[in-house]
C-alpha cells in the first residue's frame, strides 16, 4: 500500500495527521534536476467525483531534495520511491546516475506520463520507442528497482508496458492522469491557467481497472494500481485486474488517513475470506473468467 | 492540527445567502489563531469531493466551539446551508498562518469585505483581550446593507467602526478602499488587517504600500488537501525580487500584502 | 442540441415521457447491416459519477431499422442523425449506400468509436489512415450529411479529426465513451459479461471536453460535443470550447426531460447575458485565452 | 407511464436491513398493476447517478399512495433506508409488464423469496378482489424468521400460507422451492406467480415447467433508463429455438418462465 506521487507531498506535510510508519511506502512528488516554480494558478479544479490538476513538477530540485527533504522522509522508516521527471532524455538519466548511490531511496520511479509541463514528460510515456529507450538509458546508470510510470493518453497501454519492460523496468506503476480540462463559464476561459490538467480520482477508476487489466495480461512484471482508490473494494479491484500493490493518490485530500483505512480493511476482507496474503488476488478475476 | 470531527449545532441565517454555523470541538476552540481556518469535509459521499476551507470566525472556549460564516455559492456551501443541527462533519484544523498579532497596544485598522468579516471579528476580539489592548477601528464593506452579516459581532469589538455599501443603503455609499483612503490619510495607523475580495486586497495593499503601512491580507483560492501536500492552493509571491509560488493553506492564507505579487495574481482578479 | 446514439434508443421508448419535438435531433442507436442480438448480461455497472455499458450493438438491422423504426421516428418531426456501425469496411459503405436515397434522414453517424464488439467498431477510430479511407469510401456512395463520431481512446484526437476530415466528413461528434471495467469483488471477475465496456456519464466530461477544445484547433468543420453534459453549464463548457452542438448521453436515464433542461438554461444563459444565437459563444473560451 | 414527484410520507423498519416505505403520488397509486415497479431518483444529485427500480408492493386508492419495500444492500437503497418523512422523491412509473392475472377464478400459487414478496403481495390482493376471487396460496421463504418481512400482509391475503426458513427457526426447515415441491406434487394448481431470488426462480421454473403448471417469474436486472432506451437490462430468452435478449424494463420484469433462457442467466445464477 502506497501513496502515490504528487498526492503526498515528501510526507511531512501529513506526518502530523497519520502514521506514515503504517505505509508499504511513499511515491515523492515529482523531483526534476533543477528546482521549478510550476505552473500559475488556478492549478487546481474540481469535477463530479475527480479533480484536475496542473502543478507542473513545482519541486525544490534533486539537490533540496537531497539536503532537506530526504533526510526527513527517512525519519518515517518507510519504503521510499523517488518520482523523477525531466524534459530531456539526459536530465532523466543524470537524475538517476545522481539517485544511485543514494541508499536511503528504495526504487525510482520514471514519471514518463506527467501531463502538465511543457516539454518532456508525456511525450515519451505515449510513444514504445522513445519509452524503451528512455528506460533502457535510465537502466544502465542505476542499480535501485526501476519503476515506469504509464500515462493513460494513449491508444494502446500494452504496447507501452512492454516496451517499459524491454527496456529494464522492474514494475510499472499505472495509471498516472488522464488529460482533462473545464471551461470556467462565467469567464469563458480555461478553468485551469494551464488550460489542461490531469484527471484524478474516482472518477478514472474504471480506465485505471481497466489499463491494469490489460497491462497484466501483456506483461510479467509487477503493477502499482492507482486511480482512484479511496476504499478497500476499490483497491481490490486493481489486485484482481492483476495489480501486485496499490496507490492512494487523491483520496489522501480527501481523508489524510485513506491509506490507512483500505488498509485495515484488506486485512479485514482476507480475514473474512480466508486469503493468507493479500497478493494471492493479484489477477485472481482473470482465473476467473470463464 | 488535526483530523476530527465537529457537531453543528446551531445554523442561523443571518442574511441572503449567508449562513453563521456554530460547531462544537473543543480542541479547533482551543487552538485556532485569528486567521486560520478548518478544512471541512461537507459529505461523506463524493459530491463534492474535496473538503472545503473556512475561516474560523470566533471561538467560544467555555463550550469548546467555534463558528464559521458562509456564504452559500456552491455546491458545497449548500449543503453547509441546508445542514441540520446536530450533524457531524468531519475537519482538519486549526490550518494554516494566523494575521501576526502586535505585542503591544497598537492602532488596528481591519478592512473586511463581505464575507470576509469573518476572521476579523477573531483578530478583533483578540487584540482587544491581548495584555495591552489594542485600539482597534474597523471598517466593512458590502453590496448593500443586508450584506454587513455579523456587523454587530464585528462593530461591538472595535474602537471605531465605519461601514459602506455599493448602493448607499447603509454608511457611505462607495466602497470599503474609499473609506481606507481616508483614514490612512488621517494618520496614526499602525497596522492593517484585511480580508475580502482579491480585487478589495490589491487595492488595500496599494493603499498600505503608498502610506508606508504594514499590512496582512488573508487570500482564498482553490484547495485540494489542505495540508500542504498538493501544491495546488499557490499564489505568486515575491521574495528578494525573484517570483515564486507559495501556498495559501501553509505559508497563507494570511500573507504580507508586500510578499504577494499583485500583478500575477491577476487571473483572480479579473474573476471579480 | 441533440441526444447521443444509444441513450435514447429510436425515440419511442422516451416519446410518453419527452417533448420530442423540441430537440434539435435524434441520434438513433447504431444500425447494423444484419440485426444483432447484442452482448450477454450484465451489460452495465455503475461507476462514480458515471455508468460503464457493454451493450454490442444490439440492433433490429437495417431492414427492420427502415420499415419500423424510420416511420414511428419520422413522427417526432425532428432531425434524424443516423448512426451506422460495421464490422468491415464493405458493411459501412453499404449500409451508408443503402440510406442515400432516404430522404426522411438528415444525417449520418460513422460510428468508428464503439469499444464494445470484437471486430471492426474501435480499431478504425483509432489509426488515422483507416478513418481517412473509411469516411472517404463512405464519401463516395452518400449526399447525406457526414458526421464522424470520434473515440476518445487514442493518443492523439486531433490526428483522427483531421483525417476524417481529409476523408470528407462534414462534422465530428466526440467523444464516445472512454474504455473502461470493474471488477465485481465479491465474485472476483469482471463485473460486465463483455469483461470491458464504454464509460459515459459527468466523469468523463473533463476529458470530453479537453478533446472538443483540441479538436476545435485542429479541424475547421462543426463538432457536436457530449460527454456527460447533464446541465446548461456542462453544455456551455463544451460551445465555449469549440462544439457548434451538443449531446445528452447518459443524463437521459436520469432524467429523461435532461436535454429540454439543458435547452431551457441555454436559452436562459443567453438572454441573461445578452447573446444572440448559442451559437456566438462557439469556441468563446479559444478566444479569450491569454 | 409518466415522469412526477412522490412524497415519503411513512418509513418504517420491518427486520433487520428491510423497511417499508410509504409514498403518497396518486397516479402512480391509480395506474400501478400488480408486478410494475418504479424507477426511483433517490438524490438529486450524482451519486449515485442512476435511478433504483422498485416493485410496488400495494397501492391505497382512497389515500392515493403506495408502499415499497426496500432492502438496503447498498449506496442507494441506503439513501432510502434513512430518507426522512417528507422528503419528495423523482420517479419514473407504472413501469413495465405486469403479472397477467387470470380472467376466471383460478387456483394461483404464490412463490416468494425475501425481499421478492413485495409484487406478490399485491398481486394477491388483485386476485382476491377480482369479481371472480381466486383460491391463493402462498409460499413464502426466507433465511430465518425475522426476514420474513410483511409475511401479515402476504398471509392475510391468501387463502393457504406457508413459511419456510433456512435455520427453521420458522415454518419449515429448508427452502421454499421443497414447499413448492410438495404443493404442486398435490395437484390442482393452475398457475404459480413467483419473484424472489435468480437461482429460486430457476428451480420454481424447473418444477412447473416439469409438471407443465404455467408459471410467470419477475426477474431483476440492472437498468440504466428503465423505459427501454439503454438496452442494458436484458436477459436472455427463447422464442422458437433461437435465443435472443429482451429487457427487464419493457418486456418484463414479468415473464413467463418458460420464455426465460435459464441456462444463459448463469452469471446471474453464480452469483447468488
Ligand atoms: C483560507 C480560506 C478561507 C475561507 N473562508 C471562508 C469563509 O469564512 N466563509 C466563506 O463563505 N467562504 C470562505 N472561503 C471560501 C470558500 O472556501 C468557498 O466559497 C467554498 O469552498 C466554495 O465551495 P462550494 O462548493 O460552495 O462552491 P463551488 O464553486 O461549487 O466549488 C467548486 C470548487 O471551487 C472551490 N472554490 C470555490 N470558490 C472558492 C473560493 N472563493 N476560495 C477557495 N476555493 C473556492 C471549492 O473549494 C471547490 O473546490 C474561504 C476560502 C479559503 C481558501
Ligand atoms: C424490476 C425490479 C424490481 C425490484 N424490486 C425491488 C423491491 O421491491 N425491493 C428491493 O429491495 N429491491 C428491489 N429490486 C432490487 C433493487 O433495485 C436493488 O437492490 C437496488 O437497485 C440496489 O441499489 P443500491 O444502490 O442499494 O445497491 P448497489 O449495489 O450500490 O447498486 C449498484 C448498481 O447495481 C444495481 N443493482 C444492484 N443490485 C441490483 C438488483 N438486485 N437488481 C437490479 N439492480 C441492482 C443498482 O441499481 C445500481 O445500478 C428490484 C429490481 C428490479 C430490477
Ligand atoms: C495534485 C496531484 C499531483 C500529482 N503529481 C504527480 C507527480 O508529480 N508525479 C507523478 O508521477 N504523478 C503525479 N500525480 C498522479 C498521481 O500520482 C496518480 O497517478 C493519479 O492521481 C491517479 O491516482 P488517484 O486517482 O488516486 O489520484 C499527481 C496527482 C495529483 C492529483
Ligand atoms: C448505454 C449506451 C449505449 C450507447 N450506444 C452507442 C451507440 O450505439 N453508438 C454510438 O455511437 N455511441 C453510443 N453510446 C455513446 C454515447 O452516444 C455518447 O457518445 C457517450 O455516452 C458520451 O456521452 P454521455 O457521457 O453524455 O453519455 C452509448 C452510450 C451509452 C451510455
Ligand atoms: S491545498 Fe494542497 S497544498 Fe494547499
Ligand atoms: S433499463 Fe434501459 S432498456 Fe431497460
Amino acid at each position: 500500500m502506497l501513496v502515490a506521487s504528487g498526492t503526498f507531498g515528501f510526507g511531512e506535510e501529513y506526518a502530523e495527521l497519520v502514521d506514515i510508519s503504517r505505509l508499504g511506502g511513499i511515491c515523492t512528488k515529482a523531483v526534476t534536476l533543477a528546482p521549478r516554480a510550476g505552473n500559475p494558478q488556478p492549478r487546481i479544479w474540481e469535477t463530479p467525483a475527480g479533480m484536475l490538476n496542473a502543478i507542473g513538477w513545482q519541486n525544490p530540485g534533486l539537490e533540496v531534495f537531497l539536503e532537506e527533504k530526504l533526510p526527513t522522509l527517512r525519519q518515517y522508516e518507510v519504503p521510499i520511491i523517488v518520482n523523477v521527471a525531466g524534459e530531456t532524455r539526459a536530465e532523466y538519466v543524470e537524475l538517476a546516475a545522481r539517485l544511485d548511490n543514494v541508499a536511503a531511496i528504495s526504487a525510482l520511479e520514471l514519471n514518463i506520463s506527467c501531463p502538465n509541463v511543457e516539454h518532456g514528460g508525456l511525450q515519451f510515456g505515449v510513444a514504445p520507442d522513445l519509452t524503451e529507450d528512455l528506460v533502457g538509458a535510465v537502466r544502465q546508470v542505476t542499480d535501485h528497482v526501476l519503476i515506469t510510470k504509464l500515462s493513460p493518453n494513449v491508444t494502446d497501454v500494452s504496447a507501452i508496458a512492454q516496451a517499459a519492460v524491454a527496456g529494464g523496468s522492474d514494475a510499472l506503476s499505472l495509471i498516472n492522469t488522464l488529460v482533462g480540462m473545464a471551461i470556467d463559464v462565467e469567464g469563458r476561459r480555461p478553468a485551469l491557467a494551464n488550460i489542461t490538467g490531469g484527471l484524478s480520482g474516482p472518477a478514472i477508476r474504471p480506465v485505471a481497472v481497466r489499463m491494469t487489466w490489460q497491462v497484466a495480461e501483456a506483461v510479467d512484471v509487477p503493477i502499482i494500481g492507482m486511480g482512484g482508490i479511496t476504499t478497500a473494494e476499490d483497491a481490490l479491484q486493481f489486485i484482481m485486474a492483476g495489480a501486485s500493490a496499490v496507490a492512494v493518490g487523491t483520496a489522501n485530500f480527501v481523508e489524510p488517513t485513506a491509506a490507512l483505512s483500505v488498509i485495515d480493511g484488506l486485512i479485514e476482507y482476507c480475514r473474512h475470506h480466508n486469503v493468507a496474503r493479500i497478493t494471492d488476488l493479484t489477477g485472481a478475476a482473470h482465473s476467473g473468467r470463464q | 492540527m488535526l483530523t476530527t470531527q465537529a457537531e453543528l449545532t446551531r445554523r442561523e441565517q443571518v442574511a441572503p445567502e449567508h449562513y453563521l454555523l456554530t460547531f462544537v470541538c473543543p480542541p479547533i476552540a482551543e487552538q485556532a489563531q485569528p486567521g486560520q481556518f478548518v478544512h471541512l469535509r461537507v459529505t461523506k459521499g463524493l459530491e463534492p469531493l474535496l473538503r472545503r476551507p473556512f475561516s474560523v470566525m470566533n471561538v467560544n472556549l467555555s463550550q469548546g466551539s467555534f463558528q464559521l460564516l458562509i456564504q452559500a455559492v456552491g455546491q458545497g456551501t449548500q449543503i453547509l446551508a441546508q445542514a441540520q443541527a446536530g450533524a457531524v462533519f468531519d475537519l482538519l484544523g486549526p490550518v494554516g498562518q494566523p494575521f501576526p498579532l502586535p505585542d503591544g497596544a497598537e492602532q488596528v485598522l481591519l478592512v473586511a469585505g463581505g464575507v470576509g468579516v469573518a476572521p476579523l471579528i477573531f483578530v478583533a476580539e483578540r487584540l482587544k483581550e491581548q495584555p495591552a489592548p489594542c485600539y482597534v477601528q474597523g471598517l466593512f464593506g458590502a453590496q448593500t446593507e443586508d450584506y454587513l452579516c455579523c456587523w454587530l459581532e464585528f462593530s461591538t469589538r472595535c474602537d471605531e467602526f465605519a461601514t459602506a455599501t455599493e448602493d448607499g443603503s447603509a454608511g457611505e455609499k462607495g466602497l470599503v478602499t474609499d473609506l481606507l483612503d481616508k483614514q490612512l490619510d488621517r494618520g496614526g495607523v499602525d497596522r492593517v488587517y484585511a480580508c475580502g475580495p482579491v480585487a478589495m486586497l490589491a487595492e488595500v495593499a496599494r493603499q498600505c504600500q503608498e502610506q508606508q503601512v504594514p499590512c496582512w491580507v488573508s487570500v482564498e483560492q482553490r484547495m485540494a488537501c489542505g495540508v500542504g501536500a498538493c501544491l495546488g492552493c499557490v499564489i505568486p509571491t515575491r521574495c528578494e525580487g525573484s517570483q515564486h509560488y507559495q501556498r495559501v493553506c501553509r505559508e497563507g492564507p494570511v500573507f504580507a500584502a508586500a510578499q504577494i505579487d499583485w500583478e500575477a495574481m491577476s487571473p483572480e482578479l479579473d474573476r471579480c
